[in-house]
């Protein structure tokens, strides 16, 4: 690698009571490249995810970001890092709608009171621009969306910020054709804009198409950490259910 | 046009006020509502007189918005048992203001504006309590529980204080343990009454119960431990499971205040002001917070044991079936309550 | 697109009945269950519509109101306090001890009961937060430990005066008739301008508002209740021709005071955002950054001293604090009054009005009782009939929300 | 694979102290609650650890484990049953009324008490499940009625004697020591080969199953607890040469059964399954089928006729039913029973044995208190103080729950 | 057609509150064949589904099973008829585990108990059959599963039962590649027993290979229904964003 990982992880190990998840796993993402982590269901890549954003604390193991070692006790040390993430169960407040949710955490305010009339006029910008049209009112509740929008909901709010870091976890499992499109190329261009970016997906044409970099996690091992350009479709498919391919992968498994 | 409400009464006077009697509770003491309210009712509907009767439920907030619905409603004449002396000092300061008469009953408004005070003596009450339990004790030496009443309730505190004015002077006697009960709660007093027993393995005398419901709940546990009638229990109110209770030998004695006839004398007095008259008193009584004599109704109270349970019955206090239905019967005729 | 934005008053009522069949109900349905319970009354008293019944129902529901307001933000957590009232009763305590005992000037005394109540709340929301113990337990134990405190200031049978003129004034002097004209228009033209200039934000940035017909029918409605108000407690309700009694309870103030600023802090600002964010989702919103341990902590110490303010109006309007203050069933019945108002136990979902909707409803049940001279059992049932009958006139007009999905 | 199919003791006690750290922790932390307060009390009372007190201690437990027994349904569901105390009172008055006035056998008097309370039980259920009104409402709401209804039944006598010799003696007599004896090893002997025969099956068919040298310490726990239990109070503990008590008191076999029929019904049966899916996740539960406001109404049935059980077994040890029975704080302490047990005021989460064991350690605060004869105020004080206590020895061991994450 | 439909909707409407969701609704699901529901996000294909489910009563329009007009009040109705339903939004019980969430509603008895072995032993198998291999023990509560594993957990609820329809609401969204396979597997193998089986999916891949016909939503309203064979991947897209392709679809949009 000729850059610098922007935020690196070593020997992460997580367990829950009896069940050890996460095995000495190490997980790198670089600036200005779209690093995509797959494995099977169940492989430990959202442990991992929430492990990084301070949701789960590591058992063993340690974080560096920009070199320096870190420590993230919360969701709100990995945000002041810069550190944005979109979890695969969405995490949105049914009781609220679509506006509150965007700004949860980050509201933007005009003296005292809450600015409402720019958070909407914001919200309603960045539904549009991922391709979002059914939508009658962005003062819906949460509660009353469609699987689909609720992700395009979940994605809007991570995504828009000033990070140096974005996660996301299945940011496309419920999304239609077009919007599918949308958030590849704005995952793309977040890339491009020299951010770190994590993508999960269970689509191999969608990572073989915006990806430079894929780990491939198999029961909470690092299979693999290879260029995209090195591997082919069957490669990563081999490694994602058998932790191994041809000199690829775990030694003995 | 409730079925207890007098004023449909198209013939009554027209010169007559109206008269408001609040009760206190439901729940301290059977009497307000199963006697005092009858007997008020009767009264009042034989002299004419148009009245409201409530009843606050030991709440004083509850009082207060009754107290002042009624003079919403036009009373002349306002009677409060106050649940204590500052609540019920607001209310008489309030009808005040508006013109109406009060008239403390049963218990004084220490710092109060009442025109009258109708009652039985609370601490004479205590002290009844005292020598009965020194009658029934004798001349043994004796450890002695005490399970007073409420803690937030003054009457509780008198009852106490007028007992351990007796007995306190006799030197046989021994504290041993002394709790109040919250809120009069005859569950929980079993419990604690359980415990003091527990915790002086056993060895008492005698019992100083505010109550005849306390009585019972002390008595339960004598029970269980073989100690009924045994150990003498005081109460008070004359209520049924009292006189049973005393009937069967289990509890020593009760104190009587006789609802009726204190309730006949708040509704002389009362009608008399409703009817623009003065009400004719017996003495005054101190209130030593208002620094004032308050001209005062007062009736003496009375001490009941197996001997004079009759008495009870014959003044209307408990009915004879209610006191002899079942197993009593036998016992009351033996008492001579026929 | 946006259903809110018509602008005929025709269409903006097909709009209503549309959010309305939507479940969409805002305040409606517990200002229908009160409707009711002033129907039935009216009928069955007739002295309960007076002016004068009107003004004692205003004061005796001073206290309740201002409770399950104080409860809102802790139940939008899905939490719970049993201790408020006791808590309250404590604070008043503290400020009626601190005039009758050391002679300091009445807001010196309600600044320690505030204060009594803040400390109060922090320990019971640190204890909740930090420690994880529910906060039914929790509150629990302050429950019955404030109670012997309170046993402890007071003294056994005792009680502590409430003399002081200006705290005793809360709920038996009125404001000035010229003044409470003035309050009350103030009110109503403050109310108009600010709709109104938030409407005009609205539509020129083309966000989603209601329609200017409804608004002007909101400030319509709002008018004819204050100016009515105002009008019926203006006019002299003493029976005494020498005892005049006129203008609005000074309760009435304090109870507004607090729903406006309730209001506020909940709807408007960043905090009241994250205390709905907390109860819909903590998880959520821990995730969005919220210091999630902050804020139920900090809802504890908003409600035990708001309850400090309910307590201080209940020792006003009795004249007293008792050791019994506070206790008893106050706390259920302030908690009931906040779902009947529509606020709900599982979290996220509740208005400050709630609490003083619910309150009205619950002091109506007892001020209506109290004109009908019942024997005492028949009124627990009564009190019990009527609560369901509120509530189930309430839930009935919520039905069409589950049945049409939105749970 | 299966982290359960260990076999030596050593890697059970490994595998138990893992599940312990995932979260898994049972009956343990409130456990631990009560064993801090029998340390306090043992060491503050002398008495406290006799056999004397240790039965008081169960007779004065007896009706709070059942009142919050009978809540554990309803709590599993997320609703709450306020009235639930007093029902239980209205149904031990019922009885007491049977046999005082018209002399019916006591067992009659019993399932009368049983049919009064799952009428008002299907009552409140169907405003619950039907009307859709919250629980807290329509309890609060019967909370009130009933207490009239309670004043109206035995108002005129104040209060009505529970003479019968049967219902009196569930509390005051005690089973005869032989008797005691058989009872104790069969329940032993019955739970040994009950768990044993179900290893077996598990084993067999290789299901997930604990590894035999933990179901070994458990039936062993078991048996030292209960026959330990019988050995103490199968001495006589009288301080009365001439009166001897000894023997295990009849209401620990009522608790006792009653805890086996809601544990065989919650855990072992296609109904207790329900009410927890009921409970864990309405919607899921509509989807898959189940009649939920048949389970809704069923709970509030099963709550209320349990509570008359309550009411008859606080009735027995006091030996009458007064107009206060069940009120007061009966309620709350029995919620906060269950919640110290370890159920989930949110629903989904809770178990039978939760009631017992929050009942005991509310029950043991009364119990050894009441050995120290302190002022009303101290009383209170501590009484919350210590519950805060046996909360939070609760509330620490379960931490690692919530930081593994599994909320 | 050939054959008679099994189930079959006419003029459904279903409107939220001021939220008019489905227009005029014609569906019908063939014995033997795999329907794919395809639409944009937002269009209403869960509403629809859960229309036919019982979850929601449609506002106007008639239900016909083996060409018998039915009502269908609620999931009860729904299932006592055979029809079977996956929802995307998953609806397992967080607080059972696996094999309680499995059986919910129809638990095995063993005389007056649960016959948990039975169950276990079957929950166990079912999940092996979906090539789900990461999950310790089936007695896990769903809580602590991951995305797809309670995917996996939702379809083996809902498909490993006697029923004539079964509809899926993006049963493989979250899947992982060996998983998908297994599931597209089930879903032509219950087709081919004869049922009628309703697939809604965003991924024209899977809906190419396993569906015979495909009906189109667009905005709530029914845009195409043809057979699978008669369009092309390029065709559909179009129907589903803008509603018509050629002279397919809406009349005018
Ligand atoms: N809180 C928890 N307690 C116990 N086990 C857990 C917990 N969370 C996750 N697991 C287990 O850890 C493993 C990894 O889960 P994780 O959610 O990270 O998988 P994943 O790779 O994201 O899978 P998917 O592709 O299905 O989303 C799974 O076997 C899961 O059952
Ligand atoms: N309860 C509700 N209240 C109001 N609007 C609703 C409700 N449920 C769904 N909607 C709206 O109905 C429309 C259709 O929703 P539906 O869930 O059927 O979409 P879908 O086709 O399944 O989309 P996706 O592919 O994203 O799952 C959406 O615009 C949604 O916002
Ligand atoms: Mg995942
Ligand atoms: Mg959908």
């Amino acid at each position: 690698m000729t850059t610098n990982p922007l935020l690196e992880l070593r020997g992460i190990n997580k367990s829950f009571g009896a069940v050890h998840v996460l095995h000495d796993v190490d997980f790198a993402v670089y600036p200005g490249q779209v690093t995509a982590l797959v494995g099977d269901n169940g492989a430990g890549k959202s442990t991992l995810v929430k492990t990084i954003a301070g949701i789960y604390s590591a058992d063993t193991g340690q974080r560096y970001f920009e070199g320096k070692p870190v420590d993230i006790h919360g969701p709100r040390d990995a945000a002041d890092l810069g550190i944005e993430v979109v979890y695969q169960d969405l995490a949105l407040c049914d009781n609220l709608d679509i506006v509150e949710n965007m700004f949860l955490g980050r509201e933007l305010m005009k003296g005292p009171q809450l600015d409402e009339a720019t958070m909407e006029s914001r919200a309603r910008e960045t539904l549009a621009s991922l391709s979002v049209r059914t939508v009658k009112s962005v003062r819906q509740s949460v509660a009353s969306l469609s699987g689909g929008q609720r992700q395009t909901v979940a994605i809007a709010k991570s995504v828009l910020w000033n990070s140096k870091v974005v996660l996301l976890d299945e940011p496309t499992a419920a999304l239609g054709v077009a919007q599918t499109r949308q958030v590849l190329d704005l995952v793309r261009r977040l890339a491009d804009q020299g951010l770190g970016v994590v993508l999960i997906s269970h689509n191999m044409v969608d990572v073989f198409e915006v990806a430079d970099r894929i780990t491939t996690l198999y029961l909470g091992r690092v299979a693999a950490d290879v260029a995209t350009k090195d591997v082919t479709n069957t490669q990563v498919v081999e490694l994602i259910t058998a932790g191994r391919s041809g000199d690829l992968g775990l030694a003995s498994v | 046009g409730s079925s207890d409400s007098g004023n449909d009464g198209s013939d009554s006077k027209g010169d007559a006020g109206k008269i408001g009697v609040i009760l206190p509770d439901t729940k301290s003491s059977v009497r307000w509502e199963s006697a005092d309210r009858p007997a008020l009712e009767k009264a009042f509907k034989e002299a004419g007189v148009e009245y409201e009767i409530q009843n606050a439920e030991g709440d004083a907030d509850k009082m207060a918005t009754i107290a002042d619905s009624m003079i919403a409603d036009g009373v002349t004449v306002l009677a409060i048992v106050n649940l204590d002396s500052d609540s019920g000092a607001s209310i008489e300061e309030k009808a005040a203001q508006q013109g109406v008469k009060t008239i403390d009953y049963d218990r004084l408004t220490l710092g109060g504006s009442a025109d009258y005070y109708v009652s039985f003596d609370n601490t004479k009450v205590g002290e009844l309590q005292g020598q009965g339990l020194e009658q029934c004790l004798g001349d043994k030496d004796a450890n002695v529980i005490y399970l007073n009443g409420s803690p937030t309730d003054n009457n509780a505190t008198l009852f106490s204080e007028g007992a351990h004015s007796v007995l306190d002077k006799n030197t046989k006697y021994k504290n041993v343990g002394e709790q109040a009960v919250p809120d009069w709660d005859n569950e929980q007093a079993v419990t604690i009454f359980e415990q003091l027993y527990t915790k002086v393995d056993g060895d008492v005398q005698g019992v100083y119960a505010a109550n005849d419901g306390l009585a019972g709940s002390v008595i339960s546990i004598l029970q269980k431990n073989g100690q009924a009638g045994k150990v003498p229990v005081t109460g008070q109110d004359a209520t049924v499971e009292g006189l049973q209770n005393i009937l069967k030998g289990d509890q020593c004695m009760s104190v009587y205040k006789s609802a009726t006839q204190e309730a006949g004398a708040l509704a002389k007095a009362a009608i008399a002001l409703a009817k623009g008259d003065k009400a004719e008193t017996n003495g005054t009584t101190e209130d030593s917070e208002g620094k004032r004599e308050v001209p005062s109704i007062l009736l003496t109270p009375q001490s009941i044991t197996k001997d004079n349970v009759k008495d009870v019955v014959d003044d209307g206090g408990v009915s004879k079936d209610d006191l002899c239905a079942n197993d009593f019967a036998k016992l009351c005729a033996d008492a001579g309550i026929s | 697109m946006d259903s809110r934005q018509t602008t005929t008053l025709g269409e903006a009522w097909q709009a209503y009945l549309n959010r309305l069949r939507g479940g969409d109900m805002g305040a409606l349905p517990a200002t229908l269950g009160l409707v009711v319970l002033f129907i039935v009354f009216g009928s069955l008293s007739d002295t309960f519509l007076t002016a004068l019944n009107i003004a004692n129902l205003i004061t005796q529901a001073g206290a309740i109101c201002v409770l399950a307001m104080a409860l809102i933000p802790v139940l939008l957590l899905g939490d719970i306090d049993l201790s408020a009232g006791v808590a309250g009763a404590v604070g008043a305590a503290v400020a009626a001890l601190a005039i009758d005992d050391h002679g300091l000037p009445w807001y010196v005394a309600v600044v320690g009961a505030l204060v009594v109540g803040m400390v109060l709340g922090a320990f019971i929301g640190a204890l909740v937060a930090k420690l994880g113990i529910p906060s039914f337990v929790v509150t629990l134990a302050f429950f019955l430990a404030l109670q012997g405190v309170l046993l402890k200031m007071i003294g056994q049978g005792g009680s502590v005066r409430v003399a002081d003129p200006v705290l005793r004034g809360i709920t038996i002097k009125n404001v000035p008739v010229t003044v409470g004209w003035i309050v009350a228009v103030a009110v109503v033209v403050l109310f108009a301008a600010l709709t109104l200039l938030r409407h005009r934000t609205q539509v020129q940035r083309g966000l989603a508002h209601q329609p200017l017909s409804l608004i002007l029918v909101k400030i319509a409605g709002l008018a004819v209740v204050v100016l009515g108000l105002t009008a019926l407690l203006n006019v002299d309700r003493s029976r005494n021709p020498n005892f005049p009694i006129q203008g609005v309870p000074y309760v009435l103030l304090v109870v507004g005071a607090l729903l406006v600023l309730f209001t506020f802090l909940l709807s408007r600002t960043r905090y009241g955002r994250h205390v709905y964010a907390v109860g819909g989702n903590r998880e959520a919103a821990r995730r969005a950054g919220i210091n999630v341990d902050r804020i139920r902590i900090s809802v504890f110490v908003i409600c035990t001293s708001t309850a400090a303010i309910s307590g201080i109006i209940a020792a006003s309007y009795a004249g007293k604090v008792s050791p019994s203050s506070g206790g008893g069933n106050t706390l259920l019945y302030a908690v009931g009054a906040a779902v009947i108002g529509g606020t709900s136990l599982f979290g996220g979902k509740g208005k400050a009005r709630d609490g003083v909707i619910g309150g009205v409803v619950i002091a109506t049940i007892a001020n209506g009782l109290g004109l009908l001279n019942q024997a005492s059992w028949i009124n627990y049932v009564v009190t019990g009939g009527v609560l369901l009958l509120a509530a189930s006139v309430d839930a009935l007009s919520r039905r069409r929300r589950s049945a049409s999905g939105v749970s």
